[in-house]
């Protein structure tokens, strides 16, 4: 009968989730735990201003112009500062894609949140190194 | 959909020309065809895709801005029992170009219709509702996607490169 | 009607801020808990697109097409890559045909779990909603895995892709259909076994094959009327794998209404789909031939395009999506590029489907139909 | 009579004498009177049992020991929804998240409110108190224990307290009303809608209680199962009681007024800040004040574990049956609003009433019954 095999479905329903109730939970205490990045992880870049050689191919490769360069700045012999404009890159790995002189990497690193908008455009002494202040919020620190 | 008709692409053609000998035709690959079709034929033309083939499923309609006051229309049908692919190439000239609408046999082009509009200019003669589809009420009357309109290239002159050479007139930047 | 009752009507705004209208906004009009008219709006979710990819090269243009759908990433980057590689006559190595194949299939998978939560959400059933997406994190890992983003993927690149296979994807992969499959009983006890869904579903939003196609709607929405209409096996793409393996076309057949799907057969048929799915996956992965992923000419062909036209559709989790593309010659730009999502026929469908039915209702029918305001604002 | 000044000079001590002794005597009369008052007062309320009364009133079955469970009540419920949706639930203020209530409270609270254009004023800001103070005044008739810790125990209070649950729905369809927005109007006539369908089924079943102990009031029905739970002779009223409460309280399965996907939050859309929060309380306080009567109507009230207060065993109790509550409620899709009467009349009132039928008829065919129960037996 209809009416009894109903019954025997919501048993079986209340039963699926009874035992999800002593299931360990699937997510992690974010930012006291967290996962393993993959190798390819496209997170923020970065600059290795000894191999670059002001080519500007990865400024004529981004789609959304979030690349300035600055040819003036000279560090090495031929190479050029980078601004990085994290408002408006899209990770989409075109400009690694483009450099074809080992000098410009994605990271996994992937969390730029800043407290001031103007932070995130990483100039040449920011994109080139991956040491950044720690982020230290009513006393826990985070990174 | 039980029931085959079984209809090919070049026999439609041939069906079509028949009836309006002014359409030609052009293959586009197995079983897929163009047919130029002139602006006042589309009804008609419309109606026999829809007679003949009996699932059509309409897939788009979209204009093509020519440029020096140029459009063409295409239309695109499919058939999947057919494996058939059908485009209608509709040539228009003018300002504000006018066509019938057809999205009474396919109520599936109402909204492409009103798309092209907007975008474009093309007005639809008898279309149940011409409004404004995607873009706001302050464009109405701009019609983005015809090449004229000019658009905002002003971040280019923010990358430190040299100004990148004048593109060239085909890739649509008209500076 | 006659024109006494639409004075006793009411109208609502079903959206553009509304819960559950993400980017889309419809106009109800209400007579007592009925919905009598339905007017469906779009435009709150356009990006122009179709203006941007004329200023894109066409390594960039992939890019824009993905952020239509991010949630069918692989399959929405596809047609343009396989217009572009139309005009360009690019070959494309046979491993990368059947890699972007597997990855192809991932994303429905992955696209349908999502959807699957997203239905069950606006069903007001939270568990069922976050238990596919569960499933999904597997999936997401593997793409992560793959390409170094978890929805962004930019992985088919004209002439081939991008990045290869390795051991730890594979087992990414490997993992993320096991649980599927693991968890695909429960979830079928869950979802079907239902009292309260079938309750919800049965009979909601009902049409027919030649109603369906006069709309336009392609995919899930069509094959749950019991037609096997597919692009997959209508128009196989000579770049893809689908013809090197051996599958039916998943289809749902209404057991009261034959020719006719209801909210209840869709869900069936998103059930099959994934099947399908995981079914092609699983004898996709063995035949994996070594070799190159991508033509070495394709970085030189593509940067600049001799005059042509190509049209390039793919099956997408929703529906026929295609790309038109017409370029001029040695341009770098396209000079017309005609995005035909699926969901603007599923999203048109409500003017005629919703009304008559309940206004509890409309968000199963909209559910159902899985439209994604990407689709149609463009 | 002749006026002589000095007389009158010499008189005016006495004069300003009297108007300070009529002060004097105005202002002892006011603080002996009230130091009466107050004497009367002190000697009443810390007099041994006026005093316990009070603080049973007030402090532990009372108000301070219901919104301390309140409190609780709502951690538990979606640390379980957590749990049950393969999520952690609250865990970051204070020990497994245990303080985050007061966080949430504190921001609602803090937050600024905001009365709509179209809203009656008064009524918008008067309502939502009322609807707190309407769920937690039954509160007050839960036989905790049997000897001591209770607060009040009536001849009639199984009525009195449906008495006031049936002005819940009222105070919902009058929020919104008041509110002034559509959405609003639409929940509110379904938590009528919710009420008129559970209310029936819902009182059936507690007539199979009452009828069996021969009492109206709740502590006479615990103390008639002292030797057996009606839950064993009546457990299909066990089980439509528990749908027609969670159908009333208007929570997951049948949560149609407050339908997030449909009609964003039914009648509370419009309330803001401290509104939402009375509000939010009210509905856990409804499962709470249900749970508790399932505990008293069905399960024994506080008979259990011999070796445990009575008090005790009743909130195990209780604990078992909202953890039922939050997992019914977690497990189905929602149902629509005529769905709901069409389920509670057809299947709910005639399942309860035939259990009671049933009931009846084995007390008087099978001996052994009739003698467990206070009608006496043989």
């Amino acid at each position: 009968m209809g009416f009894f095999s109903v019954l025997g479905d919501i048993y079986q329903i209340l039963k699926h989730t009874f035992r999800q109730v002593f299931m360990r939970p699937f997510t992690y205490f974010f930012p006291f735990e967290d996962r393993i990045y993959p190798e390819r992880t496209r997170g923020r870049h970065i600059h290795v201003r000894k191999n670059c050689t002001a080519c500007a191919q990865c400024v004529r490769a981004c789609p959304v112009v979030a690349i300035r360069i600055d040819k003036e700045d000279k560090m090495y012999e031929k190479d050029a500062a980078l601004y990085f404009d994290y408002t408006r890159c899209i990770f989409c790995g075109l400009c690694v894609e483009a450099c074809r002189f080992d000098a410009l990497f994605h990271t996994p690193v992937v969390d730029l949140s800043e407290g001031d908008r103007d932070d995130l455009v990483y100039g040449p002494d920011k994109i080139t190194t991956l040491d950044r202040d720690p982020l230290e919020w009513r006393g826990r620190r985070f990174r | 959909m039980s029931e085959s008709t079984g209809i090919t692409a070049s026999t439609l053609a041939r069906q079509i020309i028949n009836r309006h000998p002014q359409v030609s035709s052009r293959p586009l690959g197995t079983n897929e065809i163009e047919l130029v079709v002139p602006s006042d034929k589309i009804r008609g033309v419309v109606t026999m895709i829809d007679e003949n083939v009996h699932d059509a499923l309409p897939e788009s309609i979209f204009g093509i801005d020519l440029e020096n006051d140029k459009y063409e229309l295409i239309y695109i049908f499919w058939s999947h029992s057919n494996r058939m692919l059908v485009q209608l190439r509709v040539s228009l000239e003018g300002e504000r170009p006018e066509i019938d609408s057809t999205c009474d046999i396919f109520p599936g082009f109402e909204w492409h219709e009103r798309e092209t509009r907007e975008m474009f200019g093309i007005e639809f003669k008898n279309h149940p509702d011409p409004r404004l589809l995607l873009l706001p009420d302050e464009l109405e009357g701009v019609f983005p996607l015809r090449k004229r309109f000019q658009t905002d290239q002003s971040r280019l002159d923010e990358t430190g490169i040299a100004p990148p050479k004048a593109r060239p007139k085909t890739g649509g930047d008209d500076e | 009607m006659s024109p006494d009752i639409l004075d006793e009507a009411m109208e609502i705004w079903f959206g553009p801020q509304h819960v559950s209208a993400h980017g889309w906004a419809t106009k109800l009009t209400l007579v007592g808990d009925y919905v009598v008219e339905c007017d469906p709006n779009a435009g709150y979710f356009h990006r122009s697109a179709e203006k941007v990819l004329e200023y894109k090269n066409f390594r960039q243009g992939s890019l824009v097409l993905e952020r239509m759908c991010m949630l069918e990433a692989f399959l929405a980057e596809y047609p343009y890559v396989a217009a572009v590689e139309k005009i360009a006559e690019l070959e494309v190595p046979e491993r990368a045909k059947i890699m972007r194949t597997i990855m192809m299939e991932m994303s429905r998978l992955h696209s349908i779990q999502f959807w699957w939560g997203q239905f069950n959400a606006e069903l007001g059933f939270f568990t069922m909603a976050l238990w596919p997406w569960v499933d999904r994190e597997y999936s997401l890992d593997a793409f992560e895995e793959l390409t170094g983003s978890r929805h962004t993927v930019s992985y088919s690149t004209p002439g081939g892709v991008k990045y290869d296979f390795t051991d730890k994807v594979l087992k990414q992969l490997d993992r993320a259909i096991k649980r599927f499959e693991d968890r695909l009983p429960k979830f079928r006890d869950m979802q079907m076994g239902s009292p309260t869904f079938r309750a919800r579903t049965k009979g909601i939003g009902q049409y027919t094959v030649k109603q369906g196609l006069k709309w336009g709607l392609s995919g899930p929405p069509i094959k749950a009327c019991g037609v096997p209409m597919d692009l997959r096996k209508d128009a196989p793409d000579p770049n893809l794998a689908y013809n090197m393996c051996d599958w039916e076309v998943p289809i749902t057949e209404n057991p009261d209404h034959p020719g006719e799907s209801d909210a209840l057969d869709r869900m069936e048929q998103r059930f099959k789909e994934a099947e399908t799915s995981v079914q092609i996956i699983k004898q996709l992965l063995p035949q994996l031939p070594e070799g190159p992923i991508i033509d070495p000419k394709a970085r030189a062909k593509a940067n600049r395009l001799p005059e042509g036209e190509a049209y390039a559709r793919v099956e997408g989790t929703r529906g026929i999506t295609s790309l038109w593309l017409k370029t001029q010659d040695k341009a770098q730009t396209a000079y017309r590029a005609k995005i035909r999502g699926p969901c603007i026929a599923s999203y048109y469908a409500l003017k005629d489907l919703v009304p008559g039915a309940k206004f509890a209702d409309f968000i199963v029918i909209f559910g159902s139909l899985d439209p994604y305001p990407g689709w149609w604002d463009r | 009579m002749q006026f002589d000044f000095f007389t009158w000079l010499a008189g005016i001590p006495d004069w300003i004498y009297g108007i300070l002794q009529w002060i004097y005597h105005l202002i002892m009369g006011i603080f002996f009177w009230a130091w009466g008052v107050i004497e009367w007062l002190w000697a009443s309320v810390f007099a041994p049992e006026s005093f316990m009364f009070l603080f049973r009133a007030v402090l532990f079955p009372g108000l301070i020991f219901v919104v301390l469970t309140l409190i609780w009540a709502v951690w538990f419920t979606r640390k379980l929804w957590g749990r049950i949706q393969d999520r952690r639930g609250p865990v970051h203020m204070g020990k497994y998240g245990g303080l985050q209530l007061f966080a949430d409270a504190i921001k609602l609270i803090a937050k600024e409110n905001i009365i709509p254009d179209n809203a009656k004023r008064w009524m918008f800001r008067f309502l939502p108190g009322l609807l707190l103070v309407v769920v937690l005044l039954p509160f007050c008739f839960i036989p905790w224990d049997f000897d001591y810790w209770f607060i009040a125990d009536l001849s009639v209070s199984l009525v009195l307290v449906f008495a006031f649950l049936t002005a819940v729905p009222v105070v919902a369809l009058l929020a919104g009303w008041v509110s002034g927005s559509k959405y609003s109007l639409i929940g509110g006539f379904r938590a009528a809608n919710n009420q008129f369908a559970a209310e029936i089924p819902m009182i059936i079943s507690s007539v199979g209680p009452a009828i069996l102990a021969g009492s109206l009031s709740l502590m006479g029905i615990a103390q008639a199962q002292t030797s057996v739970w009606f839950a064993v002779l009546l457990p299909i009223n066990l089980a439509t009681f528990l749908v027609a409460a969670i159908a009333s309280v208007g929570i997951f399965p049948f949560d149609a007024p407050v339908a997030d996907s449909e009609i964003i939050f039914g009648w509370r859309t419009e309330f803001t800040g401290i509104y939402f929060t009375l509000t939010y309380f009210a509905e856990f306080a409804e499962q709470m004040l249900y749970s508790a009567l399932i505990v008293a109507l069905f399960l024994g009230g506080p008979v259990g574990l011999p070796f445990l207060p009575g008090a005790v065993n009743f909130i195990i109790k209780f604990i078992i049956t909202f953890f039922f509550f939050v997992l019914v409620s977690s497990s189905f899709q929602r149902l629509r609003q005529d769905q709901i009467v069409h389920y509670c009349w057809k299947y709910l009132l005639p399942l309860a009433l035939l259990n009671v039928v049933i009931a009846m008829l084995a007390i008087v065919y099978l001996p052994g019954i009739a003698a467990l129960l206070p009608l006496g037996g043989p």
